[in-house]
């Protein structure tokens, strides 16, 4: 190890995980730098309509941390930004940063989203999951509360950047912030510690073939974006083939989990919990709605979980009905679901409004170049191995290089809060004891 | 003096522009009583918007500040720090929230929002007239942390304090650290042994010069507040003094006293002398044990012990008290099982054992050394029944909860029996198989691929004795039949309970438990490791049913926020706290009673309310109980309240 | 009814014999019923194919001797695809009409006694496989 | 391209309009379908037990039979042979054992090695021939022709013996796109249609092929398009018992794929014996002018 050791910490991946590890970090008084690939943080969270057990909404709960973060001394957040690369070791990691090119100069840029307002073309919202219902502009902040309060232009939609026509943007904008000839350029820093944060996706739907490919047929995440009260469809509920209210909705549990023989072997965690919230919350929509759950085992094993799936069913009357759907299909106006429940030997078909499939979680593909350029070991399916399941559940098997989040494996938000805790903690430990004993603190840590 | 109020009105972009009509609001308020400044702009936190406000502070010699804009959660702080550095007391900024309060939920209807915008911004123009120069408190940080619990969830976070460089004290009331996981033989997924999984820890933790153990003890009193708790520690000294006991064990040929073994789950007993349980345990030593000793549980003088000892080992010493400041707390107290006999439809059988006497059958260190034996003959059981939800998901006659780790240790049970008795047959009867952890679908899938382990859908109705075996009445609800099996041994997985002790303990930090008696976290999404009473934290099963992955990093988030908490000089408490009038207060007491936090007492002698400043949070509650408006919130009393809606009952022709 | 389980009956002949005939490991099946939701030919079962297979895992081969299920099959494989467990599911059916036909004067269907007019009728193709599957 | 061909038992009788409109039209496309010399019954349907070697011999003796016309390639109409030939040549690669053992039983013929490789028709038109020349070949688009293909369980399943996606398809629909047609996408194209069960329980194949005809209807579709003999049967035959059953039910004719690219190809009628067709697809085809 050489003589410096720089006491700052690189979090990857701006999410609830990034985002609860920089404030732990930040409030135990060191720097730290939270890299975000999309132009805000917030995460898959804040994607969420509201969040189990509680039936809290994100915008209440997370969107004041991530403000926190934005404001705290000790925070740096370089959103829409991607590690390019990283040399060196614990205590002084070298990590080049590629600030992509947004085509506003954010020094410039006060959010006032005037440009936003004029800009005439729209493009698909990844933050609405690409629903017809909530396009976006081409320069656009990803959602209301985006930190930063920045704006982005997307080159691929821009008619300026792809035809070299409007131009509005840069006539409408009062700070002249617009910069239609901005290049990616790339940023050196130096760290003595990382957290991986890179966060979850779901599964392609399309993998599941005996399941129709219809607008109407939905994941989990899509339907999280209609449900939302500050969602596309301002929480009206609406499919999105036809707009119409949908009063007999479908879930389908473990879509491509617990399948180990063509898609994923493992259990995606959640998706007992979200469905049944799911379930809840379409019904208190839609009173007049019928929620039927598909499931093979109902996994609710936190704290207060099974209290809260005995209430979606003793109180919003969800139908849950074990056992797996096996062929989903238009006819007409419908979705027809063939479904079994194994409880009664009986094949049960349902025809259906919308449908909606609990997607399994997958590592996020965009966290790949993250993991190999810090050689981080993964599982067969991508997620971070841990260095110890039992005693060391966030160490990597790289020496200050920390897991936090669904990067690791699937997991709800609680346990990722906790656990991003605990890395934050490693940090903490790290750079303090270096503070206050010396290396030879380090030595022990590693014992 | 004659009050000077600057008021500013921020356009946020559009977000409160497109809805307000600022300019008129400006124009409106330019002139309303005691306002000596008004202004609007685009974006009042942006830096040319602070400036306009700290050039009119200057220029126009305010004495108060009305930001109007977002909410306070979001730039209350910018302001009042602004405000400082000019030298205004920033107890004297107020925020007027015209964006979620009104541009946000009025958006479309210009009307409406412009004339609400004003009338938020004079009611909080009419409190900062009233509002009074405050200074922040500052209470001074021992930067000393106190664990309860020497399981794993405890010596994690005392570890990761440690390294942090930080004093920690750990309490625990058994002999040994080590908690539950030594009890067991294995861990689940990685099948390690347990007990070494355990003594790794256990020797770090012995080993870090930061971390103080004292076993037998526990909280026997507690005060103060975070950063300063008074704690008073009741320490049990050995009987035995391990530097002259040779192991001889003429004092356990010589005690009279036998009971049967915590450690062992009643499936043997002890002395109240005796070796401290499980053979790998790293100190391993004689030990008397208090709550079994005659002296104890019968009041005797028995002296059986000292006299046998020929090295003069044994004394009975007066327990220590001792008297401590710690900064933060940790609660990591664990978990037992239901007690078996609560399920009165099951037999109460010697071969009916609950999950934990399984773990000590299945034992190295165990009474039957590892061997799958069952308890009434010695027999090897071939055939054994696995119950699990015993007690769990029962909401009318147990608990309605699921206790979260019984899935993947009945499975991992029924593993380990079949790889010692292989031509054995195990079966489980489950509601739903939750194996929801990483690697854990994998390992039930393959549990039962390689084991043979029949899995059955249903709760056990009965158990009953039949001869030799034991009658269990099942079903199987796929196939909606009845299922019977004769079994030679039934392994009920038991509901995870608190620890007994935990109510009262949690009483005695001043912290909630959940209608079960875990204890009770601030918010169960961003505020997991936090109770409501600052400075106290908790981890592992303390808080609830869970496993040990889980409980590692859980203890490593409390661990997080405690060397947050002392990275700071000293802590910094908000002044916006409650204020007696002494000359107004009857000391009735209501204000007491009403506290959450403890932070309001009354005088015994001078009957009045006294107010604790730095565990006071400003919630208000003692002044809404106070019958006689004696105790107020400063900055917020009820003339500035009144004051606030006057305003508003005017504008809105409202009757007060 | 009741289901009195014991070693001798979950790992007696009969689990044995479908196990070996199918090549299929019958535990790997965890009863998810999706196999049942998809069968085309479950209108007409009186045992449905995931509770075949959970009677087979119990060793229940009195009760599924009387199940028409494996003689309504139609290896049509849409339960074999679907699984999520890669159970071959229909080897398990092919199994189950083993375990009788190969006992003697079992058959299902006897090729002598088909009518006249029905050979007549039908492609050859339909009576070589009804008698593949239905005759030992 | 001259190909060996297995016709299997029912294409020389019941299935004689498959075999001769397919070899036709394959004409047309310039390929050469010639029945292997000597041929034996397939077993029509796949062993599914792991210890029938008897029943693996069949199908392996036919493969010898194309290795002995010095080809390594054999293609098939129907689904059935096409499944059971397939697959007991995957059998046969997969286990050298077995492998081992019925070249040892078989003493007159050669070993056999698992060099085979079995095609069905459409594979060959769709990866060798290539939609855009049959489109070329077109001399009467089916325009007009409302048809919904019928893909069954044996051009499918298993995966591995599939000749397309097992649960969307698409091979018969580009083809009959090809031709001009107007594909009717039916989600019940890849259901059994009861399949032997029409020997001795008829209602079985009543109660499916009753599903798959009046999703396909209510979809729009006036034919339906298939490839299998055993299929057909039950589609186009059995819509006499269909009748009795469901009151309300209206036919509809069957064809098969080969029949209808012949029509368009504008070959002599006589190659598609519509004679053999229980519900007569002619007044349809008249009606759109596709036959005089």
């Amino acid at each position: 190890m050489s003589e410096t050791f720089d006491k700052k910490a690189l979090i990857v991946g701006g999410g609830v995980a990034g985002i609860q590890a920089a404030l732990d970090i930040a409030d135990g008084g060191y720097q730290v730098i939270l890299v975000e690939r999309t132009p805000s943080i917030g995460g898959h969270m804040v994607q969420l309509s509201e969040v189990f057990p509680t039936l809290d909404c994100p915008q209440c709960i997370l969107t004041p941390k991530m403000v926190m973060c934005g404001q705290h001394p000790n925070i740096d957040i370089k959103a829409y930004c991607e590690v390019e690369s990283v040399t060196g070791e614990v205590g002084n990691f070298t990590v080049r940063i590629r600030h992509k090119a947004t085509y506003v100069d954010w020094d410039a840029c006060t959010g006032c989203g005037q440009c936003e307002q004029k800009c005439p073309t729209k493009a698909p919202s990844e933050f609405n999951r690409e629903l017809a219902f909530g396009p976006r502009k081409a320069i656009y902040s990803p959602f209301a509360q985006a930190v930063p309060n920045k704006r982005v232009i997307d080159a691929d939609h821009c008619l300026k950047l792809t035809k070299d026509k409007c131009g509005i943007c840069a006539k409408v904008c009062p700070t002249q912030a617009i910069r239609y000839d901005q290049k990616d350029w790339i940023e050196e820093i130096k760290v003595g510690a990382i957290i991986v944060a890179t966060g979850y996706e779901l599964y392609k739907k399309e993998n599941l073939t005996e399941y129709a490919s219809d607008p109407d047929v939905i994941d989990g995440l899509e339907f999280e974006r209609i449900l939302c009260p500050s969602g596309p469809t301002a929480g009206v509920i609406k499919r999105p083939s036809d707009g119409k209210e949908p009063l007999d909705v479908v879930f389908v549990q473990c879509a491509g989990s617990r399948d180990p023989d063509k898609h994923l072997p493992y259990c995606s965690r959640v998706c007992c919990m979200y469905c049944c919230k799911m379930a809840m919350l379409y019904k208190h929509a839609v009173p007049d709605g019928q929620a039927y759950i598909f499931y093979i085992d109902v996994r609710t094993d936190g704290k207060m979980y099974e209290e809260f799936y005995q209430r979606g069913v003793e109180e919003d009357r969800i139908v849950y009905l074990r056992g797996k759907v096996s062929k989903i299909f238009r006819e007409g106006d419908k979705i027809i679901v063939f479904g079994m429940d194994t409880l009664t030997g009986k094949r049960v078909e349902v025809a259906a409004d919308l449908v909606v499939l609990a997607m399994a979680m997958i590592p996020n593909p965009a966290g790949e170049k993250v993991k190999k350029i810090l050689n981080l070991e993964t599982d067969t399916f991508g997620f971070i191995t841990e260095a110890h399941a039992k005693l060391h559940p966030v160490e990597t098997g790289i020496d200050g290089v920390f897991v936090a989040g669904t990067a690791q494996a699937p997991k709800d938000i609680p346990e990722t809060v906790a656990q991003a805790g605990g890395a934050a903690s490693k940090v903490l430990s790290l750079f303090s004891g270096v503070e206050k004993g010396g290396k030879a603190a380090l030595k022990e840590m590693a014992g | 003096m004659k009050p000077r109020i600057g008021v500013f009105v921020c356009h946020c972009g559009l977000n409160i522009a497109a809805t307000v009509e600022v300019s008129e609001v400006v124009k409106a308020i330019e002139h309303y009583p005691g306002v000596a400044h008004a202004q609007d702009y685009i974006y009042m936190c942006s830096d040319p918007g602070q400036e306009l406000v700290r050039k009119a502070i200057r220029e126009k010699k305010l004495t108060g500040l009305v930001m109007s804009n977002c909410s306070p959660s979001l730039h209350e702080r910018t302001f009042r720090n602004l405000a400082a550095s000019e030298g205004l007391n920033p107890y004297l900024v107020e925020v007027a929230n015209i964006r979620e309060y009104c541009s946000w939920p009025h958006q479309g209807d210009k009307e409406t929002a412009t004339k609400k915008a004003l009338t938020i911004i004079k009611a909080t123009i009419e409190r900062v007239k009233r509002n009074q120069a405050l200074v922040p408190l500052i209470v001074p940080l021992q930067k000393r942390v106190l664990v309860l619990g020497g399981g794993v969830a405890g010596m994690q976070t005392a570890l990761d304090i440690a390294n942090g460089g930080y004093p920690v004290t750990i309490l625990e009331k058994e002999a040994y650290l080590g908690g539950r996981v030594r009890q067991l033989e294995r861990t689940f997924l990685t099948m390690e042994s347990a007990p070494d999984l355990a003594n790794e820890m256990i020797d770090r933790t012995l080993k870090q010069p930061n971390i103080e153990v004292l076993t037998t003890s526990r909280i026997e009193n507690l005060s103060g507040y975070v950063g300063n708790f008074e704690v008073q520690i009741r320490q049990q000294l050995p009987w035995v003094d391990p530097a002259r006991c040779n192991g001889c064990e003429a004092c356990v040929a010589a005690c009279p006293a036998e009971v049967p073994s915590t450690f062992d789950r009643g499936l043997t007993t002890r002395k109240a002398v005796d070796w401290t349980p499980g053979e790998r345990h790293g100190d391993r030593r004689i030990f008397l044990d208090h709550a079994a000793c005659l002296r104890v549980t019968r009041q005797e003088n028995c002296t059986a012990c000292r006299e046998a000892c020929a090295e003069g080992a044994i004394d009975y010493p007066e327990d220590r008290l001792i008297d401590r400041t710690y900064g933060a707390i940790v609660v990591a107290t664990g978990h037992d099982l239901y007690r078996k006999s609560a399920l009165t439809e099951y037999a109460e059988d010697p071969d009916v054992l609950d999950a934990l006497q399984f773990e000590r059958l299945l034992s190295e260190d165990g009474p039957t050394g590892g061997k799958v034996l069952r308890p009434s003959d010695g027999k090897e059981p071939k055939e054994v029944v696995f119950v699990q939800c015993a007690g769990s998901r029962d909401p009318d006659k147990h608990f309605p909860y699921c206790s979260k780790v019984c899935c993947m240790y009945t499975c991992k049970e029924a593993r380990r029996y079949r790889e010692k008795v292989p031509d054995g047959q195990a079966y489980i009867f489950y509601i739903d198989i939750r194996s929801t952890g990483k690697g854990y679908e994998e390992f039930v899938k393959e549990s039962v691929e390689k084991e043979r382990l029949l899995y059955l859908k249903g709760k056990v109705s009965k158990i009953a004795r039949k001869g030799d075996k034991l009658l269990v009445l099942g079903g199987d609800t796929i196939t909606g039949l009845q299922v019977e099996v004769e079994a030679d041994l039934v392994v009920l997985a038991m509901a995870t309970v608190p620890n007994p002790g935990a109510k009262e303990l949690a009483r005695l930090l001043n912290i909630n438990t959940d209608p079960y008696g875990f204890i009770q976290e601030a918010h169960p999404k961003l505020a997991p490791v936090e109770t409501l009473t600052a400075g106290i934290y908790l981890a592992g099963t303390s808080q609830a049913p869970k496993d040990i992955p889980h409980a590692i990093y859980q203890a490593g988030g409390a661990a997080s926020k405690i060397l947050s908490l002392f990275s700071r000089k000293e802590l910094v408490h908000e002044p916006l706290v409650a204020r007696v009038d002494q000359e107004i207060c009857a000391g009735c007491g209501y204000c007491r009673d009403n506290c959450a936090f403890q932070a309001v007492d009354v005088d015994p002698i001078r009957k009045k309310a006294m107010v604790n400043e730095a565990l006071c949070e400003g919630c208000g509650a003692c002044a809404t109980a106070c019958p006689s408006g004696a105790i107020q919130v400063k900055n917020l009393d009820s003339k500035q309240v009144f004051d606030m809606i006057s305003i508003v009952t005017q504008d809105y022709s409202m009757q007060p | 009814m009741k289901i009195r389980l014991s070693r001798d009956r979950v790992r007696g002949e009969f689990v044995k014999r479908v196990e070996m005939i199918s090549g299929q490991d019958l535990l790997q099946c965890y009863q998810c019923g999706k196999c049942s939701a998809g069968c085309p030919a479950a209108f007409e079962m009186d045992i449905l194919p995931s509770h075949v297979i959970r009677l087979a895992q119990m060793g229940q081969g009195e009760e599924l001797a009387k199940a028409n299920s494996y003689w309504i099959c139609l290896s049509c494989q849409t339960c074999t695809v679907r699984c999520p467990r890669g159970v071959d599911i229909a080897k398990i059916m092919e199994a189950l009409r083993l375990v009788t036909l190969r006992q003697k004067n079992r058959n299902k269907v006897e090729a002598t006694a088909l009518p006249m007019e029905l050979l007549v009728e039908l492609p050859q193709i339909a009576i070589v496989s009804n008698l593949r599957k239905m005759s030992g | 391209m001259k190909i060996p061909y297995y016709p299997g038992c029912t294409l020389k009788t019941k299935a004689k309009d498959l075999e001769d409109s397919a070899i036709a039209a394959a004409k047309v496309l310039g390929v050469e379908m010639e029945e292997l010399p000597q041929w034996n019954c397939c077993g029509t349907v796949y062993s599914l037990s792991t210890d029938d070697l008897i029943h693996q011999i069949g199908p392996i003796r036919n493969l010898i039979r194309a290795k002995e016309q010095g080809s390594d390639r054999l293609v098939t109409l129907c689904s059935m042979c096409y499944n059971t030939l397939k697959r007991a040549n995957e059998f046969f690669l997969a286990d050298e054992e077995k492998r081992d053992r019925i070249n040892r039983y078989m003493d007159e013929e050669m070993d056999y090695a698992g060099d085979v490789t079995v095609v069905h028709l459409l594979e060959i038109l769709r990866d060798e021939i290539g939609m855009d020349k049959v489109k070329a070949a077109v001399k009467k688009p089916l325009t007009g022709l409302k048809v919904s293909p019928y893909y069954g369980c044996m051009l499918l399943r298993p995966a591995s013996i599939g000749i397309d996606d097992m649960e969307r398809p698409t091979v018969m629909e580009d083809l009959l796109r090809a031709l001009g047609a107007e594909v009717i996408d039916d989600p019940y194209k890849t259901e059994c249609c009861g399949a032997y069960q029409t020997v001795n329980r008829k209602d079985v194949v009543v109660t499916c092929v009753h599903s798959i005809l009046t999703s396909a209807q209510g979809n729009g579709a006036e034919v339906v398009a298939l490839s299998c003999p055993l299929c057909d049967f039950n589609l186009d035959n059995r819509q006499k018992d269909i009748q009795q059953a469901y009151a309300g039910f209206h036919t509809m004719p069957v064809l098969y794929f080969t029949q209808l690219m012949a029509i368009a190809f504008d070959l002599d009628e006589s190659v598609c014996r519509f004679e053999l067709s229980s519900q007569d697809p002619r007044p349809l085809l008249k009606s759109k002018g596709l036959i005089a």
